[in-house]
């Protein structure tokens, strides 16, 4: 996979088992469709596309310490993109055009939303967060005209590669590319200088702001690399399900990232993988296994997790389990440690 | 014209009370114990469920207003028992807000669950108190006489709220253990913080319950109606600023009014309507129309 | 839409095929063993429930009555897989790929609401290749451009188009000096797409009455207020009133109504959904439709077939609903059941998944309240109804002077558009 | 009268106060000491706001380790924190109510605020946000002395208070000694202790190291300070 020739030269060498591990888990990615039903293969897609938006909340948790629930307004915004140019006015469906089109819509997006959110803290910008998503998906379902309303637009095309078109196998290895690298990624800006200066600021904006950092600026280009993230994941999930609906802008979307977030442990880098397979995977399962009662078996799972384990989330629960398996591998990835 | 704005003030009544009494639910534990709890959107659903199966339970078709009070105490009751237990039990052991956030989110999918198991999803309703107390006609316009009766309802528990907050020794209390006071002082005063913590939940059941015992003749009890319960009241809270009683009264009647207006003159915008101008305030005034600033 | 002649030749050639190969194979006709698997997919949770309530216990109760009943297909008694969709089109996807590709069902019933069918149908009709029988979904994008050529996806339930002519229909019969009419639906693509065609069908029949309001109320807000549509509708004073809430809009919609006395005010009102939910929720006197031939007669009293199933959802679910769940499972249940039990009788082989849903096509059989056809992929009931609600001495809404609207009626010729056809209706009243 | 004995806090691995042991009986005891020595911490845990490791605190012979936080007060504990910590948006009576109400409900005398300070009534309506530092300094002394507790706990007191404003809350510390409280004061600068304590002890590192007058201390004490170097730690397990 090019994503690991990738990793191997932006990785310094002491995080060697770190990257042994990350290595073998995309490989074992990679090799999965050949082993799967084609149903389990797009429900690992869809975890897999669950990751960068995920990785977007972390990213705005873990440095500003803000829950980021407007998620779903960039998810729906890639979606809507490919929905229109590969759909319902159909011009291309050429994911070199498509993906740096809605990259550059999401960042635009972000960067003026970001002006009006990104100046409010705590329980005020979450509520935020969510009041602006609801604007946009007012706006997505009453224009029925152009965006199909509450039926949303199904007839997407299947996405092409330089003109290839390409099958659903090639397609699970695009969306495990782009999974892979952005995470990479993610990684390369949460350990730059970018994010040891947001997590200086986070305690006291105007005391940040005294002494002369760009705290806005700053906390506004947090909320881009969030936005951006998912603005990707929108587009390859609207061709995955050759399907966009407004349920892509609704808040109650954007609110299961930060839950799969939270779920997965805010206290490490793998949080965000690991709750996006715990939150679509196994809700995906526990409800097909007890369709009746399933609201009330994840719900009170959930509850139980974050009461008992908090900020460790799953991933702790695994890393206590699995202590000996990982010994030495010190996948723990402290981003803070203060209380509150 | 005159007519026609009363009009619109007469429409949005039965919202603007339920507004009132689950906003204020919310920003009560908000402001008194600083917890974000979304638990109270739960309380509503099974205050709503409470009052429709007593009602159908105990009073079929024989409608009498007495009995109807008894049932919405007891919804009040259970409110207020359900919520200080999940604060005992659960809600006490989490340490900061996105945590509770999310685990009083997943508490309500659960609460979901068991409405289903108990009830199924088919909506119940039993809308005799509503029906039984007739229209009254206010310059030309019609409104039923509940909708006066819920709002009446809503208003004066505000007003007695607001004496017992501001008038009474146990109110003063509170506001000095709420968040724009100090917590450990207001202990090394003797106030006594576990008691005042349990009160303040026992209050917000009360009025989570009420709301949905208030409303379910109007609307029916329905699977899902928490979570716009939820949003409705969070969106007040922040309009009228947390901790408000004014506030609390204000952002209900500017969200009711807004929507009923919309209904009729853009209804492209009548969902939005609430978020739009949430949106607005937050961007003018981050603390709401009638809050006070306090750091969160 | 204009392939339906050359489909029906193809029907008659593959069944002509089907009895020769019946005759060439019939020694060799094996039913398999154990019971066969049928997958649902209904919305259990979320606020899609609106549309379906219970859907889940319906689902039981037809598989039961089925299989207690009607000796299960083929003899075979049914293995339901009830998955909760959570009305989510992504959800959807994956549920139908756990039945078909993991549990291995042999046919689906599911999707309600419009948009998990638009998402699961191409899926269906190029990758799965299984028969799968939508309920309701009743988009007019289903079979014009999501799946314009359909072979395994079929629906039951009335489209936009069938069930506007009964109810532009029923109003005209039941008021004919009617000069103004206002009509109130809920805001989603369904809502918007019904009041069109009403407006556009009763313009056909007569185009002197004027459209004095429309409205559309936001759709499944669990607590929703509607005293402002309800005001201004009495102010523009309306000799008839259409609506089409429900679920727990219709709820809200009823008590909030009556409370302000629209019933008294307005001589008409047709409220489509009357007496959705548990409780008293219907009018004296007020229209309401029977959806797809549904349970408000009270069938098991009127000697209707398939009379035990009724007093089962009764029991269950407490109300028989004019938004007849169980009515549409029960139906697709047995439209399977007749599509197997033609295909093994033609080959004497226990059939593939290709020739269930080539049987399909064309099947008649008797549902719970009647016989009813599957033409063009589509289900029908006898006719749909409209009728008057009253409430007997025993509590039980029933409905009475009913309008039945045959088929002929209703149902758009393969030759011709929906536009054209609904401009022919004036001429042939 | 308070007695300290053997008491030890520590924040964590971090130790604050080791082993301390003192007794204030009917006079103004003042700890002194450079920042981060203990001295805060040690009236906290009186206080009742910080747990402690290990030792007693008698009042009047009995342990009050075991009270909750809201009953220190019922017990005759006040205490004045460094940052006042009013209760800014209600009135100063309320602020004052507050303590009060919680003092007749423990069935304690209430004291006569006005007599110890007299400026108080001037703003008695007024929110407390909207008061000068000194006289919010005033009402959370006020709120301390209202339920007419035994022992008195104030943190830096005359912090950052003009000339005058220190005069007015000495005297007023004096007549509460002459009422016979015990006073136990924290004051980072030994000439404001000076101004009103009768012993001053000196803390250094949690741990008592001088005990005497003002005066005395201030001679024995300015050599051993100016030694010192600025940034010694703690040594580990010293305890």
């Amino acid at each position: 996979m090019g994503a690991n020739t990738r990793t191997d030269r932006m990785l310094p060498s002491q995080f060697d088992d770190k990257l042994i591990a990350a290595i073998g888990l995309t490989l074992l990615a990679a090799l999965i469709p050949f082993f799967v039903s084609e149903y389990v293969r797009t429900l690992i897609q869809r975890c897999l596309l669950w990751i960068p938006p995920i990785f977007g909340v972390y990213f705005i948790y873990s440095l500003l310490r803000q829950v980021h629930f407007a998620q779903s307004i960039f998810i729906g915004l890639g979606s809507y993109i490919v929905a229109f140019l590969a759909g319902k006015y159909f011009l291309t469906s050429e994911l070199l055009i498509l993906l740096p089109l809605s990259l550059l819509a999401c960042v635009v997006v972000a960067y003026v939303l970001g002006i009006f959110i990104m100046r409010r803290t705590g329980f005020y910008f979450a509520i935020m967060g969510i009041a602006v998503t609801m604007v946009f998906w007012s706006l997505v379902y009453k224009m029925r005209q152009i965006t199909g309303g509450s039926d949303g637009i199904s007839d997407i095309k299947n996405p092409t590669l330089l003109g290839i078109q390409l099958s659903e196998q090639g397609f699970y290895y695009i969306c495990l590319l782009i999974s892979v690298g952005l995470i990479v990624l993610m990684y390369r800006i949460l350990h730059s200088p970018f994010s040891m200066q947001l997590k200086a600021i986070r305690g006291d904006l105007q005391k940040a702001e005294s002494i002369g950092i760009p705290v806005h600026q700053m906390r506004r280009l947090a909320f881009v690399v969030a936005g951006a993230n998912a603005g990707l994941s929108g587009v390859l999930l609207a061709f995955l399900y050759n399907y966009v609906g407004p349920t892509s802008f609704a808040w109650e979307f954007g609110a299961q990232f930060v839950q799969a977030a939270i779920i997965g442990g805010v206290n490490y880098f793998v949080g965000p993988i690991v709750g996006a397979f715990a939150f679509v995977g196994l809700e995906f399962l526990v409800s097909t296994w007890f369709p009746n009662l399933w609201e009330i078996v994840i719900g009170v799972t959930v509850a139980l997790v974050v009461v008992t384990v908090g900020e460790e989330g799953v991933t702790g629960i695994a890393k206590n389990l699995l202590g000996r398996v990982f010994k030495g591998a010190n996948l723990k990835e402290r981003t803070y440690s203060d209380g509150k | 014209m005159l007519s026609t704005c009363l009009r619109y003030v007469l429409n949005s009544l039965p919202v603007v009370s339920y507004v009132i009494l689950l906003s204020f639910s919310y920003s009560f534990i908000l402001y008194i114990c600083g917890r974000v709890s979304l638990t109270f959107a739960g309380i509503y659903l099974v205050g709503a469920y409470a009052t429709v199966s007593l009602g159908m339970a105990l009073m079929g078709n024989n409608m009498s207003f007495a009995g109807f009070i008894g049932i919405l105490l007891l919804a009040c009751l259970l409110g207020a028992a359900m919520l200080v237990a999940s604060y005992l039990c659960f809600e006490r052991f989490l340490k900061t807000d996105v945590h509770r956030m999310v685990a009083t989110s997943s508490l309500l999918v659960a609460s979901r669950g068991l409405v289903k198991v108990i009830w199924g999803t088919t909506p119940v309703t039993y809308s005799a108190p509503f029906l039984s107390m007739g229209v009254s006609e206010i310059a030309g316009n019609i409104v039923p006489n509940y909708y006066l009766f819920m709002l009446a309802v809503a208003l004066l528990l505000m007003l007695a709220l607001s004496y017992f907050l501001n008038r009474t020794c146990w109110g003063m209390r509170f506001r000095a253990s709420s968040l724009d006071g100090e917590r450990t002082m207001a202990q090394a005063c003797g106030v006594n913080q576990n008691v005042v913590t349990l009160m303040t939940f026992a209050i917000a059941g009360v009025l989570a319950g009420l709301a949905g015992g208030l409303y379910a003749p109007i609307a029916g009890a329905a699977y899902g109606s928490e979570g716009n319960a939820l949003l409705l009241a969070a969106l007040s809270v922040i309009i009228g600023g947390v901790g408000s009683i004014g506030g609390a009264v204000l952002a209900a009647f500017i969200v009711g009014i807004a929507r009923a207006v919309a209904a009729i003159k853009m209804p492209v915008l009548e969902l939005a309507v609430p978020f739009i101008i949430a949106s607005i305030t937050l961007m003018l005034r981050p603390f709401g129309l009638w809050g006070k600033e306090f750091r969160y | 839409m204009f392939m339906r002649k050359s489909k029906a030749l193809v029907v008659m050639l593959t069944a002509a095929m089907l009895l020769v190969g019946a005759l060439g194979a019939a020694a060799s006709g094996e039913i398999p063993s154990g019971p066969i698997k049928i997958g649902f997919a209904v919305p259990m949770s979320g606020t899609a429930t609106s549309l379906a309530p219970d859907a889940g216990i319906n689902a039981q109760i037809a598989v039961e009555y089925i299989n207690k009943y009607e000796g299960g297909i083929l003899g075979r008694p049914v293995q339901a897989f009830i998955y909760d969709t959570k009305g989510d089109p992504q959800t959807t996807v994956d549920v139908f790929g756990k039945l078909i590709e993991n549990d291995g069902v042999e046919a689906v019933l599911g999707c309600l609401s419009s948009s998990t069918g638009l998402a699961i149908a191409p899926r269906v009709e190029n990758r799965w290749k299984i028969p799968t029988l939508l309920l309701e979904a009743t988009t007019m994008q289903m079979f014009t451009t999501a799946v314009p050529n359909p072979k395994y996806v079929y629906r039951i339930g009335p489209d936009d188009v069938m069930q506007s002519i009964t109810h532009v229909k029923a109003v005209l019969e039941n008021k004919p000096d009617l000069k103004t009419i206002a009509l109130g639906a809920p805001d989603y693509e369904w809502g918007h797409d019904v009041v069109n065609s009403f407006i556009k069908i009763l313009a056909q029949f007569r185009p002197d009455v004027e459209v004095v309001y429309t409205f559309f109320h936001p759709f499944g807000e669990a607590s929703p207020n509607f005293t402002a549509y309800i005001t201004e509708l009495m102010q523009r004073k309306p000799d008839v009133y259409v609506g089409y809430s429900w679920g727990t809009d219709g709820v809200a919609w009823h008590n909030q109504a009556k409370a302000m006395g629209l019933y008294g005010r307005i001589p008409l009102v047709f409220d489509v959904f009357a007496g959705t939910a548990k409780g008293q929720l219907a009018e004296e006197g007020v229209l309401a439709e029977t959806r797809a031939g549904n349970a408000m007669f009270p069938p098991h009293e009127l000697g209707y077939p398939n009379a035990k199933h009724a007093p089962m959802i009764l029991e269950r679910v407490g109300a028989l609903p004019t938004y007849g769940m169980g009515v549409h499972m029960l139906t697709g249940m047995l439209y399977l059941k007749a599509a197997y039990e033609k295909v093994y009788a033609l080959t004497g082989q226990y059939p593939t998944p290709e020739q269930v849903a080539t049987a399909l096509d064309g099947l008649s059989i008797i549902g719970p309240c009647g016989i009813t056809s599957m033409i063009n992929h589509q289900s029908t009931a006898p006719g749909m109804a409209v009728g008057k609600m009253h409430q007997r001495e025993d509590g039980l809404w029933v409905m009475e002077d009913l309008l039945i609207v045959p088929d002929y009626m209703r149902f758009v010729p393969p030759w011709m558009t929906v536009d054209e056809f609904i401009e022919t209706l004036g001429k042939i009243q | 009268m308070l007695a300290i004995e053997n008491l030890t806090v520590s924040y964590g691995t971090e130790i604050a106060v080791k082993n301390v042991s003192l007794t204030v009986s009917g006079e103004v005891v003042c700890l002194c000491g450079r920042n981060g020595s203990g001295k805060s911490t040690l009236l906290k845990a009186v206080a009742g706001i910080v747990g402690i490791d290990s030792g007693r605190i008698l009042l009047d012979g009995r342990d009050v380790v075991d009270l909750p936080l809201h009953r220190r007060l019922e017990a005759g504990i006040g205490y004045v924190p460094e940052d006042r910590k009013l209760f800014s948006e209600m009135t100063v009576r309320e602020n004052v109510e507050v303590a009060r109400i919680g003092a007749k409900a423990a069935g304690r005398e209430v004291m006569d605020v006005d007599q110890f300070l007299p400026e108080l009534a001037r703003f008695y309506d007024r929110k407390s946000k909207l008061l000068s530092g000194g006289q919010q300094k005033m009402v959370s002394i006020a709120r301390a002395i209202v339920a007419s507790p035994q022992v008195l706990l104030f943190d830096e007191l005359l912090e950052g208070l003009a000339q005058a404003m220190c005069y007015k809350i000495c005297d007023a510390v004096k007549g509460l000694k002459a009422e016979g409280k015990d006073i136990l004061c924290a004051e980072s600068s030994l000439d404001k202790a000076s101004l009103y304590a009768d012993r001053v002890i000196w803390l250094e590192q949690g741990k008592i190291v001088a005990m005497g007058t003002p005066d005395e201390i201030k001679s024995q004490m300015m050599e051993h300070i100016r030694k010192m170097p600025a940034d010694r730690k703690l040594p580990q397990g010293e305890a």
